[in-house]
């Protein structure tokens, strides 16, 4: 409860710091359509820049995500590490060494190039 | 009001931002402005106060001129250096320094005691839109019409993977900094790796006959583009020396460059930073005998890749590399529309994306 | 019954929850739905920390914060008009969703209301990551060694269908790579000769 | 706050994501929905454990499952779609030709 | 009393650090590019009162929510992350059990902050910004969370406070796992966009996610990035150098001047490596970076076993 609003009154203090600068501005000085223009050295772009946008790293964010998993066992296992002692450096080892295939497994298949 | 009046004053001291659309022989004068610290060189014209523009800019370049300086926010002003005055504002002789008439332009302008220019194109959308379509946003359907003055771009194929998604397709340049100065190229993007390329415009020729001075701005050109701009300053500022690749390597710069990137005649971009490097010692500067046509080396390559191919070519070499183009294709249609009315350069585009 | 700070904010934090769970499905863009719901998931992580949960409710902000970020990637490559342009509507059965959602609600809360729930609320001094942990390495060993296959399992199949030589072939059958000069070897791998993969456009 | 409240709560972002689940056309949106109701189901395994279980390590771990669930099916999901726009360059459960417009 | 000890102190190592890291930066820029020094002291202020004087300009059909949201909740997410760090024994704003998952949440909601400034502006050098730094971004977490789990191993605790009592009984962390910290500073450069990790904001891309953004917005952008670095900077310092440990000097005087000194390391780092292209930084991180920092957590590990 307490961390909960510290944080939000942390959060909530810092944005208001820079919160008038986005909001400055904003109606006083109407935008015309050329300088609306997105850069691209001078030209004009044809098409809106939103798109159906190849991220060329697609396979890594999901094998990303796969490993991601992982923390969420790490840090409680941090806590109890010390406690534990020999056990925990086992079993995690384990763990870890089961999803380090996965990455070499993907390194193999090159996803962590450009696709 | 006593805090406004100190950041007017504030402003007014602050390193003059300058954007440079750079002409025919202009590269040099803004290689020597860009380390000079009263003035900020930016990458791009929303974070510039001043359009400086160095050098003899085209007839065909002119409308991506105005826009340029139309994209500029208020309040901004123009300054031509050299070359062709191309606009009302103010113009220096190539001769002299321009810096003490940017720093009085630019306290002018934060003190508001000079106006802010206006646009010199029309305050028009690229498409009209307003209030057409089914919801008064422009658009047709899913993907159809011109939502917000533009179309969407879309589906094509992918050379590398095979993933067929929306392909961004633009003219790129004349005046963007990471390009050699005045190259145009329709590129067509996934993501950000290159599809196709076609030149539209070729670079300007800069007529620099090479030498050790040569040489060391191309270094610290790519070493700007490599994300080391203190250090392509500290090139600069310290001059021709020998051993200056031994030094780059140090900072990584050529472990940077992935090997066999742009590979003409036997040399990869790696190679050819080698030897401005060698050319700045005295040695002799890269050789690019192969004539093109450089739109075949760009597909495939990612964004940051293709820059640094583009950079590390010769002036000279650059543009035989580019086809020269010929009267009767798409180019000429080019000219022809900004002869007449650029206004209307983009309806044109826009449509025949649209249906494409 | 006095209103505590705790349970104003639960409130709000539900308040949150609900409503950016609900914009998720009316936003046109694919983006904003992706960072509504994690938008909607940072609220039930504040409801956690409420419930002395904090690892529970923190884990779940940087879980979800990756996988939202990762969503956002995959709806923006994959659904047309990814940003809004175009105002779209892409619903079926809509009367019937909303049907099926009110009833799971209702349904829901009546069970929940109707139920005598247990009530064994956690001691305030109770070292809850540590206990995790405690459980993760001993009795629970088996659930964690078994959720290690299970990611690689996971990450091997989505390496297997997602990467250009999945298992329906060579995703670039068909297209050729251009030369690094004119004329040369092909940038990048070769594809294997004969590929029938042929792309076609929908548009 | 009392378990029931928060039950109350999870069980609507269980409706929400149903919805969500049932009426949208990509599968991309109907996985989103699947989260929600996750994300329902998260806040009812804390709820439980936080009141009704005295803290037993379990309940988290059950929440900590559900989060694994989570990433498996998105991680499968996503690659699916990818295996099946390279096939079909589509991705919606139903044909185009139905979509409004 | 504690808590608003901690507020004040919270706001003022943010405001004041921000500037300081302002002076840092252009300080750097000046000693590395050969410049005099004399004009990096006033240059921050002069900039942000330009920068505050010039229009702001929108796209055309932006993304306003997100566009403006984006700065705000960066800055938002290094007063966040500082709230673990104690200023002195006791005066922390936040001291909960899980600090370094807040941290690491942090990170995981930056990155998402950036994308969000890339994708707003709905202009393509702005857009590629954005997505090449959630490429590297995302992998760049894995490490820091590896780093961090090894640095809390001989706390027995996720608490930032435990962090630093631990040290206090025992070496500091970056005595025991200098790699740790070493590894942990790339983390520093990804999340506030600097040097060989800044792939959204990059030069090539005439400037990236930034690229669009003009006058205040800017500015707003560079203020954040510059309080994350203070935000970083802070947290480096307690995990790896001992928080506000040390001999004479009171504590939070210490905190300080550590910070200052990881801020300036990060900043120098920033201007020493060459920036590769983000195929290739994608490769190094996974098969480089994240093997070396499961070898700091080994080590760290066999070394809490054989010397408990």
């Amino acid at each position: 409860m307490t961390d909960l609003l510290a944080i939000l009154i942390a959060a909530l203090g810092a944005g208001a710091l820079v919160a008038p600068l986005l909001l400055m501005g904003r109606s006083a000085s109407a935008l015309t359509e050329p300088q609306k223009t997105p850069f691209l050295g001078g030209s004009a772009p044809r098409t809106h820049a939103w798109q159906r946008y190849h991220a060329r790293y697609y396979s890594m964010t999901l094998l990303f995500i796969a490993f991601e998993m992982e923390m969420m066992f790490m840090y409680p296992w941090a806590v109890v590490f010390v406690e534990e002692g020999m056990k925990a450096m086992v079993e995690m080892g384990m763990f870890l060494a089961i999803l380090s295939i996965g990455i070499l497994y993907g390194w193999r298949e090159g996803i962590f190039k450009w696709q | 009001m006593a805090v406004t009046a100190l950041v007017h004053r504030l402003a007014a001291s602050a390193p003059v931002p300058v954007f440079a659309a750079v002409g025919e022989d202009g590269l040099r004068a803004v290689d020597r402005l860009a380390v000079d610290p009263r003035v900020d060189l930016v990458a791009s014209p929303l974070h510039a106060a001043l359009l400086l523009v160095v050098g003899t800019i085209r007839d065909d370049d002119r409308p991506e001129l105005e826009r340029l300086h139309d994209q500029l926010p208020h309040p901004r002003a123009t300054v031509s250096w050299g070359g062709n005055a191309v606009f009302e504002g103010e113009a220096v002789d190539g001769t002299v320094d321009p810096l003490p008439l940017l720093s009085d332009m630019h306290r002018a302008l934060m003190t508001r005691a000079r106006p802010s220019e206006p646009d010199l194109l029309p305050n028009a959308p690229p498409n009209d839109w307003r209030g057409k379509g089914d919801f008064g946003q422009g658009g047709e359907g899913m993907m159809g019409g011109v939502p917000y003055g533009r179309p969407m771009p879309m589906t094509d194929d992918d050379m590398r993977d095979g993933l067929a998604l929306d392909a961004y397709s633009a003219p790129f340049g004349p005046f963007l900094p990471q390009f050699p100065a005045g190259l145009t190229l329709d590129l067509t993007l996934q993501g950000d790796v290159i599809q196709q390329a076609k030149v539209l415009r070729p670079p300007y020729p800069q007529h620099e006959s090479g030498g050790a001075a040569v040489a060391l701005r191309h270094v610290a050109r790519m070493l700007r583009l490599l994300g080391l701009p203190a250090r392509a300053e500290r090139v600069l500022h310290d001059g021709p020396r020998e051993r200056l690749a031994q030094t780059l390597s140090r900072w990584g710069a050529f472990a940077a460059i992935p090997p066999g990137l742009g590979m003409i005649d036997g040399t990869d971009v790696r190679g050819r930073l080698r030897a401005w490097c060698a050319e700045a010692g005295g040695g002799a500067g890269p050789v690019v005998e192969d004539d093109g046509p450089l739109t075949d080396l760009l597909p495939g390559l990612e964004w940051h890749e293709a820059v640094l191919v583009l950079n590390s070519l010769p002036d000279a070499a650059l543009r035989r590399l580019v086809p020269v183009p010929k009267p009767d294709d798409d180019q000429g249609e080019h000219k022809h529309e900004h002869h007449h009315d650029h206004h209307h350069h983009d309806h044109d585009h826009g449509h025949g994306e649209a249906h494409g | 019954m006095a209103v505590t700070a705790a349970d104003v904010l639960f409130w709000l934090l539900a308040l949150c929850a609900g409503v950016s769970g609900w914009r998720v499905f009316a936003t046109d863009s694919m983006v904003r739905a992706s960072f509504l719901l994690l938008l909607s998931f940072l609220s039930v992580a504040g409801i956690m920390l409420l419930l002395a949960a904090p690892y529970i409710g923190i884990a779940t902000v940087f879980m979800m914060a990756v996988e939202m970020m990762v969503m956002a990637l995959f709806m923006v490559m994959f659904m047309m008009n990814p940003a809004g342009l175009n105002p779209m509507m892409m619903v079926h059965q809509h009367k019937l969703a909303i049907g099926a959602g009110v009833l799971a609600f209702l349904g829901l809360t009546a069970a929940i209301l109707l139920t005598d729930l247990p009530s064994d609320p956690v001691p305030a001094d109770r070292a809850v990551v540590h206990d995790l942990g405690i459980e993760l390495l001993g009795d629970s060993m088996l659930v964690f060694e078994t959720a290690g296959v299970t990611l690689l399992a996971t990450m091997i199949g989505a390496v297997v269908l997602s990467s250009r030589r999945g298992r329906y072939g060579d995703a670039d059958t068909g297209s050729r790579p251009p030369g690094l000069e004119p004329g040369g070897d092909p940038a990048g791998r070769e594809p294997e000769e004969g590929g029938g993969g042929h792309h076609h456009h929908h548009h | 706050m009392t378990l029931t409240s928060v039950l109350i709560v999870a069980s609507a972002l269980v409706g929400i994501g149903l919805y969500g689940a049932l009426s949208q056309q990509s599968f991309v949106m109907l996985m989103m929905g699947l989260e929600l109701m996750l994300n329902g189901v998260l806040l009812a395994v804390i709820g439980f454990w936080s009141f009704g279980l005295g803290g037993a390590p379990e309940g988290q771990l059950f929440a900590i499952i559900v989060m694994a669930v989570m990433a498996v099916e998105m991680a499968i999901g996503f690659a699916l779609v990818v295996a099946v726009y390279r096939k079909k360059q589509a991705d919606m459960t139903e044909a185009l030709e139905t979509l409004k417009n | 009393m504690m808590a608003v000890a901690a507020f004040v102190s919270l706001f003022a190592l943010l405001i004041l650090g921000t500037a300081l890291a302002a002076v840092m930066d252009r300080a750097a820029v000046a000693l590395a590019s050969g410049r005099p020094m004399g004009a990096a002291l006033k240059e921050p202020a002069r900039r942000a009162a330009a920068l505050l004087l010039r229009q702001k300009v929108e796209t055309e059909r932006p993304d306003s929510i997100t566009w403006p949201l984006a700065p705000v909740a960066y800055l938002m997410l290094a007063a966040v992350g500082l709230s673990v760090v104690p200023f002195a024994p006791g005066v922390v704003v936040t001291d909960i059990s899980t600090g370094i998952v807040l941290w690491g949440a942090c990170e995981a909601l930056t990155v998402i902050v950036v994308f969000l400034h890339g994708w707003s502006a709905n202009a393509p050098m702005a857009l590629i910004g954005g997505y090449r730094y959630v490429g590297i971004g995302l992998p760049v977490l894995l490490l820091s969370m590896f780093v961090l789990i090894a640095a809390a191993l001989p706390a027995e605790s996720l608490s930032v406070v435990e962090i630093v009592r631990a040290q206090e009984a025992g070496l500091w962390n970056v005595v025991r796992q200098p790699p740790g910290l070493a590894l942990f500073l790339i983390l520093g450069l990804m999340l506030t966009l600097r040097g060989p990790f800044d792939y959204a904001d990059a030069e090539d891309l005439a400037g990236g996610t930034k690229a669009e953004a003009s006058g205040p917005h800017r500015l707003a952008w560079r203020v954040a990035r510059l309080a994350m670095l203070v935000s970083f900077s802070a947290m480096a310092a307690t995990a790896f150098l001992g928080g506000y440990l040390g001999p004479v000097l009171p504590g939070p005087l210490w905190l300080v001047l550590k910070t200052v000194a990881v801020m300036a390391a990060v900043i120098a780092a920033g201007h020493m490596l060459a920036r590769l292209p983000p195929s290739r930084m994608l490769t190094t991180v996974w098969v480089v970076l994240l093997p070396l920092s499961f070898l700091v957590l080994v080590l760290v590990g066999v070394e809490l076993l054989l010397w408990p």
